[in-house]
């Protein structure tokens, strides 16, 4: 048994941590990827700029630099705001929102893609169907197109979650305990790099599998013969 | 912002990137080549075929690139073993190992877009080939591998810039790429905002340059989708 | 009495470095707490990542830094520094047994290891990068390993880490080599504060000087190393 | 003729794919539950017509008018005409029925649920009543059992009257058929037909695309042959049957016996 | 009868879906050069008995002889049966040819890469071969012009000839076609009808599932009217079509006048 010399407790914290910001950012990230694959395909030249520079510029540039970028820059922001109208005081840009904003950020660039090719891999035939049928644009989108797109998307999406858990541990620089800060300060004290870097990769491993199996589930119940028993 | 220092170390960093790229193009080749076969067992109808794979995606998606390069750098040398054996001469260098954690972390990530996208081919199409006797090869390197790249290339374009960048864990086993170059640079010269938005900036073009690429692929790859009838798919455009 | 947030790192052990139950403690703890003793000060102490260290500072995140940072012109640049709260200084560690000479003429054709972004590894470049290989790692900790798997032939660091090292399981098969190491300019390690705080600095002065000539400094000293550090 | 009983009038339509010219000009009248039969070689254009109707493909110039109400168009920025007005569109597509060639139903969704979805969401009929509708429809093209299967799951004929109770779900006004007996057989053929005369007579308007010449000369009031993108000729079926003027349509039927 | 003229033997064939049992045991006999058609009204199993015969769907029982070669059999996991040889199958199927109800052609080929892609790579004929073969059947179908378009550009009968123009050009001794003339106009199945003749001609072997009552009289040698997953009248297209022995028979040929 690896023996963590009471640091165990230390890294479930940080676990906690690096599950609450992957979750929050996932949920928002989706939002953004939408938002960019609409914008990418839509029909105003605007709209389709927008999206490619978002997503050029956000892939490009390392995540690191995205977080201290919202989590500095926007603090200074707050609070030049804020000395405007004459308070002087500290402002805390709270961390978890910054890491959160950061993160989520980024997942939307390449959700995006992932978005993209998914939606365009669905027969055209689908949105005649139901615009036949006088369905809006937004109503064909989310109840005929979506429902599809999740089982061409998911692998890809899966994909990035994955990346996601891991750069929770980028947001460690604006103060954030994920568990490899954790277990860094833990090597720090102890000594022993190996048993925590394998500790860490352990926890990592468990969450993984936790995701795994719930984008398998998510893949089955998106695939609809798969449902029916004749 | 002092242009001077940028302009003296930008030859440095210019080294750093070609190392950079030279990490990425290498494991990006090998990874793919180890990708195919990979997501073809994974997606295989057979459940003792798929073990393997799944293990092996498993543990390399499941854990942080930072400690598979750590494990395989430093944690392989603890060994005495490996240390005496004729692997060592490959495995003492800190380039070649770079080069397999990031060979093993991008088959992984690429073997499961490519099963992805192997299950997202329309049934029919595979019963087409099937129905003129086509052998499992055939039908894999004709129809299922093409299709299947068609449908993966944006995806797979997002994870050769997600290993560009991730290329910068290269510098924690001292190796000099972008990254690394740019650290020890600005330790001399406590310049950080000048040198990292200089690298971040070279970083930028080559993903830019990557996003073009796959870009171009993909209309060169996938022309039939761009030809169909007119639909308005919320305006989808098509270039 | 007034509210101070100070910020250490948490991985630079003995100097500051977490327990089991996560807390911070260390040589730079306890001077900080020390100081606020004396000034009365309202303190709480935090913990920081050292890529993020000067930029919350100055963003505000907190008031002070007492993380074992050297005074160096760029840094002074950057932020204010107090009085120095000790001295580091450099030394060669290589494995026991071996032959190490720490002239210049015996290092020729060695590899030589220090951590990236310290007055080590600036010594290695500048003083013996003519003639040694020389490789620069992310942590300290990773430089040991590197020299416990023979890719390096001995290392140059901080003395007192080294020392704190060395005394662990992991270093019994090294040892110090050759004499201390003398630069030109001797690295000095203050508490880093913002610019314009100047009420704040002569805070800290006095109470430094105070705890330094009251014998609390040595008191903690002593318990981590058996030689002055100041 | 007051313009309230003409329920579908088709002015000029033209449209190209690149420099193939698909349509070029076609005009076409139709009242209060007319049937009209659209007959024609492969590739003469038929599918695109009944596509421009309802803009599922963007006519170069022309005009569509439904139930007297004209569909507002503008020049797009491909060139083509776009809807000026999209609520106009979709109100209008929610009348208009339209059962695809190729059926298009929505794989991820129960035979059920993908009849009752655009009455639900469209005409935002409660779901007991759209359920219930769908079920008598489910019964009259013979498919009851399935109601809970997904498409994968049925025969080619079977995904068909899928595809028509579908689009009767929306009880429509007026109503385009490709070919909507091509993967029938003989037996529903003539169910479907029967359910297409109930809808005659209760005053629908319709336009079919076929190649079943007995359901075109049984069912139609008028027949109209396209080719190479014209209306070559148009009448009663008995005329264009027996006795049409164009050496063209003369060769179709003649090789249909 | 010597075995040799048999070109097509199907013992027993059994399959089910779930508890949906789709075929009850269906066995048929073709020598070479005969032309069977296949009837029966939608669901009955038609295109299922088809998709049996090349292993596509496994049959639960049953055996299938093609020119005197048994295909060999074995249980599999799943209780319905597989090949015991891959390349037996394999070699097999590359004599049947099948032309899908749905044409399923490769989306991101060409037309002509569509058609070239078997020949040169199951039966390695060269390129220029392959090519000139396949330009033949493209121009026989009618489709020459189109040979570099991609299917996603097909008016839905043009895709089905390229089906047919696929599966020929591997030139097979059996042929399988699921609906071959579903979107077709009365021209083409002319057309079609007579490249069917030829192959016919030239001793080839047919199952044909069609709702085409014409066609099928005017082609087949034999007729079988499948119905609820077994065979309800067999028999020459006079016999079957003009004196059927079973009511159901009688029913359907009825609604088809
Ligand atoms: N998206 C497209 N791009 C290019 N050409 C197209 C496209 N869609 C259709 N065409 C061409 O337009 C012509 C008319 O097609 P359409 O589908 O209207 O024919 P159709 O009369 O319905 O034929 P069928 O009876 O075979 O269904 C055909 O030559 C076809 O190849
Ligand atoms: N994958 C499947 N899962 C469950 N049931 C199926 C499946 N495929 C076919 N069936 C059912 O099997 C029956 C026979 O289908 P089949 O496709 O053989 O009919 P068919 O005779 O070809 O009809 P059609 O003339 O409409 O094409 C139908 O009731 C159908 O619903
Ligand atoms: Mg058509
Ligand atoms: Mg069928």
């Amino acid at each position: 048994m690896i023996d963590l010399h009471g640091f165990g407790h230390l890294l479930l914290a940080g676990t906690w941590v690096t599950v609450k910001l992957a979750l929050v950012s996932l949920s928002l990230g989706l939002v953004f990827g939408l938002l960019g694959a609409a914008a990418k395909l839509s029909e105003y030249k605007v709209l389709r700029a927008i999206a490619t520079a978002y997503t050029t510029l956000i892939r490009g540039i390392p995540e690191l630099l995205i977080v201290f970028a919202i989590y500095f820059g926007g603090s200074a922001l707050v609070m030049a705001v804020a000395s405007m109208f004459g308070y002087d005081e500290y402002i805390e840009v709270n961390p978890f929102m910054a890491g959160v904003a950061a993160l989520s950020i980024a997942f939307g660039a390449y959700a995006t893609e992932v978005f993209r090719m998914a939606i365009l891999s669905i027969p055209q035939g689908q949105w005649e169907s139901a615009q036949a049928l006088g369905m809006t644009r937004s109503n064909t989108f989310f109840r005929i197109i979506l429902p599809q797109v999740w089982r061409v998307a998911l692998p890809g999406l899966g994909n990035l979650f994955q990346v996601l858990l891991k750069d929770t541990a980028l947001v460690s620089v604006v103060g954030l305990q994920d568990i490899i800060r954790q277990a860094t300060t833990a090597i720090s004290s102890t000594k022993e790099p190996f048993t925590f870097y394998l500790a860490a990769a352990c926890i990592y491993l468990i969450l993984t599998a936790i995701a795994t199996a719930g984008t398998l589930w998510m893949e089955r119940a998106c695939t609809p013969q798969a449902r029916y028993k004749g | 912002m002092n242009w001077d220092i940028i302009i003296k170390y930008y030859p440095k960093l210019l080294d750093g990137a070609l190392l950079t790229l030279e990490l990425v193009v290498i494991s990006g080749v090998i990874g793919v080549m180890l990708a195919v076969p990979i997501a073809l067992m994974r997606a295989s109808k057979k459940p003792w075929l798929r073990l393997f794979p799944f293990c092996f995606i498993y543990f390399f998606r499941g854990t942080p690139l930072l400690i598979q390069i750590f494990l395989i750098y430093y944690g392989a040398s603890q060994f005495e073993a490996v240390r005496e054996s004729a692997l060592w001469t490959i495995l003492k260098e800190p380039y070649w190992c770079a080069i397999i954690a990031f060979t093993l972390n991008t088959a992984a990530y690429s073997a499961e877009l490519f099963r992805g996208a192997i299950q997202a081919i329309p049934n029919g199409e595979l019963e087409a080939a099937d129905a003129f006797g086509m052998n499992w090869l055939l039908k894999t390197r004709r129809i299922v591998i093409p299709r299947a790249f068609g449908i993966a290339l944006p995806a797979y374009g997002n994870e050769v810039v997600l290993m560009l960048k991730s290329s910068a864990l290269a510098s924690t086993i001292t190796l000099l790429d972008l990254t690394g170059m740019a650290r020890t640079i600005q330790a001399r010269t406590y310049t950080p905002v000048e040198l990292f938005t200089a690298a971040g900036v070279i970083y930028l073009i080559m993903a830019a340059v990557v996003i073009g690429l796959f870009r171009y692929m993909e209309s060169r790859f996938n022309r039939y989708q761009y030809y169909k009838p007119n639909v308005d798919q919320m305006g989808v455009d098509k270039q | 009495g007034d509210k101070i947030r100070i910020a250490t790192e948490g991985a630079y052990a003995p100097f500051n470095m977490k327990n089991e139950q996560g807390e911070l403690i260390g040589f730079d703890v306890e001077i900080a707490k020390a100081l606020c003793a004396e000034m009365k000060a309202d303190c709480t102490i935090v913990e920081q990542d050292w890529d993020g260290m000067i930029p919350a500072l100055k963003g505000r995140k907190f008031d002070a830094i007492v993380a074992s940072m050297s005074i160096t012109e760029e840094r002074l640049q950057a932020v204010d520094f107090t009085d120095p709260y000790y001295t580091n200084a450099l030394a060669f560690v290589g494995p026991k047994g071996a032959e190490l000479k720490t002239d210049k003429a015996s290092l020729k054709g060695k590899t030589l290891g220090a951590q990236r972004a310290t007055i080590a590894g600036q010594y290695l470049e500048d003083v013996l990068g003519d003639v040694v290989s020389v490789k620069l790692y992310d942590t300290q900790d990773n430089a040991y390993l590197d020299m416990a798997t023979g890719r390096l032939d001995g290392l140059v660091s901080d003395k007192f880490p080294a020392y704190d090292w060395l005394n662990t399981d992991a270093g019994q098969k090294f040892e110090f080599k050759g004499e201390t190491i003398k630069t030109e300019s001797v690295d000095k390690i203050g508490i880093a504060i913002r610019h314009g705080q100047d009420d704040l600095k002569a805070k800290f002065n006095k109470a430094l000087k105070a705890i330094v000539d009251n014998g609390t400094y040595a008191v903690i000293n002593a318990k981590y190393f058996p030689f002055s550090i100041y | 003729m007051s313009d309230t009983s003409i329920a579908l009038e088709l002015t000029d339509i033209h449209k190209s794919y690149g420099s193939l010219e698909v349509l070029k000009g076609v005009s076409l009248k139709a009242n209060d539950g007319d049937v009209i039969s659209i007959l024609g070689s492969s590739g003469s254009g038929k599918s695109t017509l009944l596509r421009c109707i309802n803009l599922l493909e963007q006519p170069a110039k022309g005009q569509v008018i439904i139930g007297g109400e004209e569909l507002k168009l503008k020049t797009g920025k491909s060139g083509d005409l776009e809807a000026e007005n999209r609520k106009q569109l979709e109100d209008m597509r929610s009348r208009i029925g339209f059962v695809f060639q190729s059926f298009n139903l929505w794989p991820h969704k129960t035979i059920l649920g993908n009849i009752i979805e655009a009455p639900m969401n469209v005409l935002k009929q409660p779901r007991e009543q759209a359920v219930e509708r769908a079920e008598g429809l489910l019964k009259k093209v013979g498919l009851y059992e399935k109601k809970d299967a997904y498409p994968g799951n049925l025969s080619g004929g079977q995904q068909q009257r899928v595809a028509i109770a579908r689009a009767l779900a929306m009880d429509p006004q007026v109503l385009l058929f490709d070919e909507p007996t091509s993967a029938l057989d003989p037996e529903l053929v003539n169910e479907v037909l029967s359910v297409m005369r109930e809808l005659a007579d209760e005053g629908r308007t319709m336009l079919i695309v076929t190649h079943e010449m007995r359901f075109a000369r049984d069912v139609s009031s008028q027949v109209v042959f396209l080719h190479q993108g014209q209306i070559e000729e148009i009448g009663p079926p008995e005329q264009v049957f027996e006795n049409p003027k164009s050496q063209r349509v003369r060769d179709f039927m003649s090789s249909h016996n």
